[in-house]
């Protein structure tokens, strides 16, 4: 039994901080850092620029498997204005392959910065540095390739056919990971249940949300220092940097990171390592900076994509009165090509095992295979979101197959306020929620009621329409223990997470603040200020947060950056961590100079005073003079102590999972976010319509509401499109078929319905503030309209079992009268 | 995102134009470029000289005869078409289809001309032409000649406009009471086409004349003559339609890719074949 | 095939009021003429196919995808980038006031060209639906906001300006 | 992706035949083609710029000629190089005797590899018929 309680010191620190943070925390203020990229000052990384720097092109394989049996670039080189070029064999002298987080065999995958054998459509192959962005892909297209295709595989569960085309041949297989997940006694409850529900496939497509802008970075290895500066987009810097020093063989000291504004991310830039190191390569090479700019064919190609997961044999015992005991299935994930982040994928769903659901018997067969597809990347939701809606496609299933109220049966099996701290099956602890009321939210956004009224209607009235009803109950798991990774791989040397911040009274009185965050659109800026300002006594407009990351400040643990809905905890937390640590040296400072006691010292307004006495005060910037230029005024005992520039790393309360039994606490809060919504399907065609949607989101306390909602309405655009519009789909010789903007139908303002949000605030018990990460979502609107389709369909029907529904496949459905794919045995 | 290299020239004339494309062998008039530009972009193919017609004031008007028909530059953009109360008057549904093109940016700079010449099978101006009965004028440097609209689509790219021409305007004739319907199933809100139809229909209860043509089914639009043959001399009718549409199917060859299979695209073009003769009935009695 | 130097041309634009006279290759595209030649660095690019509107700009009151345009096609013309749109030391117009305030920013790269297609709609029709301004941004792909909160703030700009009008008229 | 169709033509199935089968003659005949290098009897390197409406596309294309019957048929099959894409290709002509013309049969089936493969999908098939059938034509008539 894992404890779940909080130490005492814990729940003492929570009251406290959750006390200090009333005036700013928790008020929907506009954003501090809207008024730059308004109008058009942001820097993005194509905005950055070094004197001598040159403009690479990455040269990208076309075929999705095939060995290269020469590349010659002398073409290329005769070009003026061509800087360098290289190729992956010479890369590869000059590196060590990349830290593998796979266990053996995967782990004997070698890859370097450029591929020595083009494993997928996209496959960088070489790489030129020139004077302009024109010449060095004019130059790219000299260089002479001598490809020999081989068969590709592009299905994960082919993939693990032992007959299927091998990617890398050293580890002799497609396997990047197998692993038994079981819990409960699955085979007692499908013996002992009343029905026994069967789903032969589920099908979760791949997808990314292709931020707006595309990756990039500057590079410059300085031949004086050996410093190696690094102006990128990239989203998780320092899991980068792990992975570069090593390769590249420098210290961490010589690996600058920094950059300002970044157009979007939502986990697809946090792989960009082989890029940079190739960039690092090439200007050292070339003795010039390198900047390369990702095209928008190249990151459909090439950046990467969401897990897409093949789930098999799903068994799902059943009670009498509609209590699910658990389920039964194999899950097939499609790594691609490489493991650039994978296989963690195959451990982070685990952190919602039974979903929003009480399941106690739960076994999972997880096999990943590697095919000649862009390797996967994390995306908003990252391995949770295919698992739950799984779930929510099981749950619906069952209320269909077995006639239960779809709404009823949710209620029934979801886990109850009561249950709260709730430990799931394999150790994880659900922190705070109350499921039955954010559904009830939920339903009451779409007036449900009349939307059942509406279906009936519509139904009789014979003019080839349908009304669906969908539901969607998903969780964000937030803050993730990276401890988790030892269920992958036992010997990997990590474990819990953090967060480092600092805040310091500059030389004028002045607030700043420095974050290990990687920002990217979720308002960092903002929210820091506003819980600064409160511990400080100031208001937002008077703290500066630094814009961005910036290694060279020093805020940053091996955890730093932006991912898996954490900064509301950890980034949160550490600001606020360090601005009490501020409060206190400036109420020391205070204290010495106005005779009195620290515990006196009240902060108000830019002010320090002997308990809020006016004419016994002393400003920040006479606080700030003291230590800064005038510290013999000080006594030494305190001008020692105190140096107002205030580094604190959070550091959330976990404990190593057991690798063996796969059971711990894998992240330590739990967002809700039910969506409900109202389809019009086209029966003549397949097209569906959202007539109505309604989303709740519960993420215990908001720092900023208006961002808070921010995120929701984002996660439920692109949850819209992946679930109608968005997919990458390739051809069986690898040929992505959707690598332009043409083809993926990103979704528009015409596409995305109006949403209607509502919310619950169920302050989390585990973190210092009660709030929760909430910015991932939990890929409620794909299962929403699944349930929906479903719905439309009515009783009968085959089960909508792809999580991508264009016209033709509803269509399909629609016609359906072989298989269904579902079938029910009860004792 | 960056061309290969390339020659430009901004001539102020048609005639200036047209010596322009006969001086290169592998001359391509750039008019909108919404298209053009984007192929350029990804270099799938290439051409010497861009001759950019979108500034010729000559080619860029909208001009309303006595009798009802509608002349057009080639070089007028959707956004004009869209905002022609001429044309909302005289060819309403033509302004529709303007202001349902892409987005409001490829409709401040996409032409008429640019989208006929440009042929792509989903593309929403070639069926909605031969459908009027369009006449497309070409001017070359032997003086000018005209096609009708059903003899000017040949492939995607490829039409009646040859090496060294030019697509001068093209004529809408009268509507003269006949009712226009258009129908397209979309991927997305105005987005890609999956199936597009248009019909033109005269009738006095019985129909006179009737002319059905279907895109995103074939290299160029297709004429439903099996369709137009059932249903003319039949009383207009919702049931009559829906009797004569099914033989829409005949002769189709739509291709397959990743949005629909040819299989689904033909079922299509049976339901927006359906939906564009009732618009087109329903235009009619209103 | 052509090379680049026969193909040279003198551009001549007014971009936010000021006159600029530079070369430019013929295949370069207006964006990145405005990028990298003027360093205006406000219009983004975030495709290749003219999908996403991050690079759009008004060119002679013509809302434009400037990556769909050669820099030689605007030679003469009128420009209005993001740049233009409020001074640069100054306070934000009714229009950015309102994305700041609906919190219709978040990443920020799509915004640049999202205000060029909000001014451009809001200029042509100033009391916009809901469905007009979705239509007028339909060009314009936002991954972060699912557009719920830019359709807010043009909203909110339009009724700010209706108010504006009516206590003007009063 | 496979396409096929059939054109009349005035000449006649030797003519056709003659000249189809022989690379050497393509050069003449074919106004894209640039030049032919004639490797041994059966195979030859090709450099051609079909045009479109958008532009041309320059290609190299190495082919082997298979299934020779005299004066009834040939067989081309090959790659195609177009620098950022490739594609595999066979093609399969038949000449039926129509009077004193023929009539050209074709089949072609294309696998392309690279960027093309997704943004040319719609409207490859109807392109390779066009360029086809241009081909042919342009065999039966020599300008």
């Amino acid at each position: 039994m894992t404890d779940f309680t909080a130490p005492d010191a814990v729940v003492e620190t929570i009251e406290s901080v959750q006390q200090e943070l009333g005036r700013w925390t928790g008020k929907s203020i506009p954003r501090k850092e809207d008024r730059r990229l308004l109008k058009g000052q942001g820097q993005f990384v194509d905005d950055a620029w070094m004197f001598r720097q040159g403009y690479v092109h990455f040269l990208r394989s076309p075929h999705g498997h095939a060995n290269i049996r020469s590349i010659d670039t002398t073409k290329a080189e005769a070009v003026p204005g061509v800087y360098a070029t290289m190729t992956g064999a010479e890369m590869a002298e000059q590196c060590e392959p990349f830290f593998r987080i796979a266990p053996d065999p995967a782990a004997r995958i070698e890859e370097y910065p450029l591929a020595l054998k083009a494993r997928f459509q996209g496959d960088a192959v070489a790489v030129v540095l020139a004077e302009t962005r024109e010449l060095a892909r004019d130059a790219a297209e000299l260089i002479e390739v001598d490809y020999e295709p081989l068969p590709a595989v592009v299905d994960a569960v082919r993939a693990a056919d032992p007959r299927s085309p091998v990617l890398h041949e050293e580890i002799g297989s497609n396997l990047a990971w197998h692993g038994i997940y079981d819990y409960g006694d699955i085979d007692w409850a499908l013996e002992n249940a009343d029905h026994v529900v069967r789903i032969d496939r589920l099908h979760f497509h791949r997808f990314s949300s292709t931020p707006l802008e595309c990756q990039g970075a500057l590079v410059n290895w300085d031949p004086g220092t050996d410093q190696i500066e690094i102006l990128s987009n990239i989203q998780f810097p320092m899991f980068a940097t792990q992975v570069l020093g090593p390769s590249l063989g420098v210290g961490q000291d010589q690996l600058l990171w920094r950059y300002q504004d970044s157009g979007g991310a939502f986990g697809n830039k946090i792989a960009m390592y082989p890029q940079i190191a190739a960039l690092a390569l090439i200007s050292r090479k070339a003795g010039r900076p390198a900047k390369w700019t990702e095209y928008r064919s190249e990151h459909m190609l090439s950046c990467g994509m969401g897990n897409e997961r093949t789930f098999l044999d799903i068994e799902v015992p059943v009670m009498r009165d509609g209590t699910i005991l658990g389920f039964r299935m194999r899950a097939f994930d499609d790594a691609g090509a490489y493991l650039h982040y994978e296989p963690l994928g195959a451990v982070i769903w685990s952190q919602v095992v039974p979903g929003c659901y009480r399941f106690k018997h739960v076994n999972v067969d997880y096999t990943e295979t590697l095919t000649n597809k862009c390797p996967t990347v994390p995306n908003r939701g990252y391995s949770r979101l295919q698992h739950l809606w799984m779930i929510e496609r099981l749950v619906d299933t069952v209320a269909h197959e077995l006639e239960f109220d779809p709404v009823q049966l949710r209620k029934l099996n979801y886990v109850q306020p009561e249950d709260y701290p709730y430990e799931t099956p394999n150790g994880c602890i659900y922190d705070s929620g109350d499921l039955p009321l954010t559904l009830d939210k939920a339903l009451a956004l779409i007036d449900y009621p009349s939307a059942r009224e509406r279906q009936r209607s519509v139904a009789s009235s014979g003019a080839g329409k349908r009304i669906g009803i969908g539901i969607g109950s998903t969780l964000d798991s937030g803050t993730n223990n990276f401890g988790q990774a030892r269920i992958i791989n036992p010997d990997l040397p990590f474990s819990g997470n953090g967060e480092a911040a600092t805040v310091r009274l500059d030389l004028y009185g002045e607030i700043f603040c420095t974050l290990g965050s990687s920002p990217t659109g979720q308002g960092h800026e903002t929210t820091a200020a506003q819980v600064v300002a409160d511990i400080l006594g100031a208001s937002p407009a008077d703290v500066r947060v630094h814009a961005g990351f910036n290694k060279e400040h020093g805020a940053y643990v091996g955890f730093s950056g932006t991912y898996a809905s954490q900064f509301a905890v950890t980034g949160i937390n550490a600001a606020i961590g360090a601005a009490r640590l501020l409060r206190a040296e400036i109420a020391t400072v205070a204290a010495a100079a106005l005779q009195c006691e620290g515990a006196d010292i009240q902060l108000e307004a830019g002010v320090a005073s002997y308990r809020g006495d006016g004419e016994r005060a002393i400003p920040l910037i006479g606080i700030a003079n003291l230590v800064y230029a005038n510290n013999a005024e000080l006594p030494p005992e305190v001008a020692d102590g105190v140096s107002l520039n205030c580094r604190y790393v959070y550091r959330p309360p976990f404990q190593v999972p057991d690798p063996v039994t796969k059971r711990g606490n894998l992240t330590l809060t739990y967002a809700v976010q039910i969506h409900a919504c109202v389809i019009e399907l086209d029966e003549q065609t397949g097209q569906v319509r959202i007539l109505d949607y309604g989303a709740v989101d519960d993420c215990g306390n908001r720092i900023n509401p208006q961002i808070v909602e921010g995120q929701v309405h984002g996660a439920t655009g692109l949850g819209v499109g992946a679930a109608l519009y968005e997919a990458f789909n390739y051809s069986e010789a690898g040929q992505l078929l959707n690598a332009s903007f043409y083809d993926y139908h990103a979704v528009t303002a015409l596409d995305v319905p109006a949403i209607k949000t509502d919310h619950l605030e169920s302050p989390s018990p585990f973190t210092p503030n009660g709030a929760k990460g909430m910015g991932e979502g939990g890929g409620a609107p794909l299962a929403t309209i699944c349930s929906a389709i479903q719905d439309a369909l009515g009783p009968g029907a085959e089960l909508v079992s792809d999580s991508h529904n264009p016209p033709e496949r509803v269509w399909r459905l629609l016609r359906s009268t072989g298989a269904r794919g579902v079938e029910v045995q009860t004792r | 995102m960056l061309l290969r290299a390339v020659e430009y020239v901004r001539p102020d004339s048609p005639v200036e134009a047209i010596a322009a494309l006969r001086s290169s062998r592998h001359a391509r008039v750039l008019a909108g470029g919404q298209s053009l530009v984007n192929v350029l972009k990804h270099r799938v193919a290439a051409c010497e000289l861009l001759v950019d017609i979108s500034r010729i004031d000559e080619l860029r008007f909208i001009d309303a005869g006595q009798d009802g028909s509608v002349r057009i530059g080639a070089a007028t953009t959707y956004d004009e078409l869209d905002r022609s109360s001429q044309l909302r008057a005289s060819h309403p549904r033509v302004a529709e289809v303007a202001s349902g093109t892409v987005d409001q940016q490829v409709r401040c700079r996409g032409t008429i001309g640019g989208n006929a010449c440009y042929n792509d099978p989903a593309s929403n101006f070639p069926p909605l032409l031969v459908a009027l009965g369009a006449t497309m004028r070409i001017e070359s440097a032997d003086g000018p000649r005209e096609v009708d609209a059903e003899d000017f689509f040949f492939a995607p790219f490829e039409t009646a406009v040859g090496t060294g021409e030019l697509l001068h305007s093209i004529v809408l004739p009268p509507l003269s009471g006949r009712g226009v319907g258009h129908s397209s199933i979309l991927l997305a809100q105005d987005s890609w086409a999956l199936a597009r139809a248009c019909a033109v229909i005269e009738a006095n209860g019985v129909v006179q004349d009737v002319r059905l043509v279907l895109g995103c089914v074939g290299p160029a639009p297709v004429r439903a003559r099996a369709v137009e043959d059932r249903l003319r001399g039949a009383q207009l009718s919702a049931g009559a339609i829906e009797a004569a549409v099914p033989a829409a199917r005949e002769g189709l060859t739509p291709v397959s890719d990743v949005h629909a299979s040819a299989e689904y695209r033909l079922e299509m073009a049976v339901v927006v074949a359906q939906r564009a003769l009732l618009q087109a009935a329903e235009h009619l009695s209103a | 095939m052509s090379s680049d130097a026969a193909a040279i041309h003198a551009v001549e634009v007014t971009i936010n009021g000021e006159r600029y006279e530079r070369p430019a290759l013929a295949r370069q595209l207006l964006v990145h003429f405005l990028r990298d030649t003027l360093g205006l660095r406000g219009t983004h690019i975030g495709c290749d196919t003219g999908n996403c509107g991050a690079c759009t700009v008004i060119c002679d009151g013509r809302l434009t995808k400037s990556c769909m345009l050669l820099a030689a096609q605007a030679d003469g013309c009128e420009i209005t980038t993001v740049e233009g749109l409020a001074p640069a030391r100054g306070d934000l117009t009714p229009l950015q006031a309102a994305f700041n305030a609906e919190h219709g920013v978040q990443c920020g790269y799509c915004t640049p060209g999202m205000l060029m297609s909000a001014s451009f709609l809001l200029e042509r029709n100033p009391n916009p639906s809901e469905h007009e301004i979705r239509r007028g941004l339909k060009g314009n792909i936002c991954r972060c906001t699912g557009y719920e909160n830019i359709v807010r703030a043009v909203q909110s700009a339009a009724r700010a300006a209706a108010a504006a009008t009516a206590k003007g008229n009063s | 992706m496979m396409v096929g169709g059939r054109v009349a033509v005035e000449a006649s199935c030797e003519e056709m035949f003659s000249r189809l089968s022989d690379p050497r003659k393509l050069e003449d005949l074919v106004p894209a083609v640039e030049w032919v290098e004639v490797l041994d009897e059966d195979s030859f390197t090709v450099s051609m710029a079909p045009s479109t409406g958008l532009g041309i596309t320059p290609l190299k294309l190495r082919v082997n000629v298979s299934d020779r019957r005299d004066n009834e048929g040939v067989r081309l099959s090959g790659e195609a190089d177009g620098g950022e894409f490739t594609a595999a290709f066979q093609l399969r002509l038949e000449f039926v005797p129509d009077g004193q013309a023929s009539q050209v049969r074709w089949s072609a089936e294309a696998r392309f590899v690279g960027l093309l493969s997704s943004i040319g999908q719609r409207v490859l098939p109807a392109i390779v018929a066009a360029q086809v059938e241009a081909v042919v034509r342009q065999a039966a008539s020599p300008t």
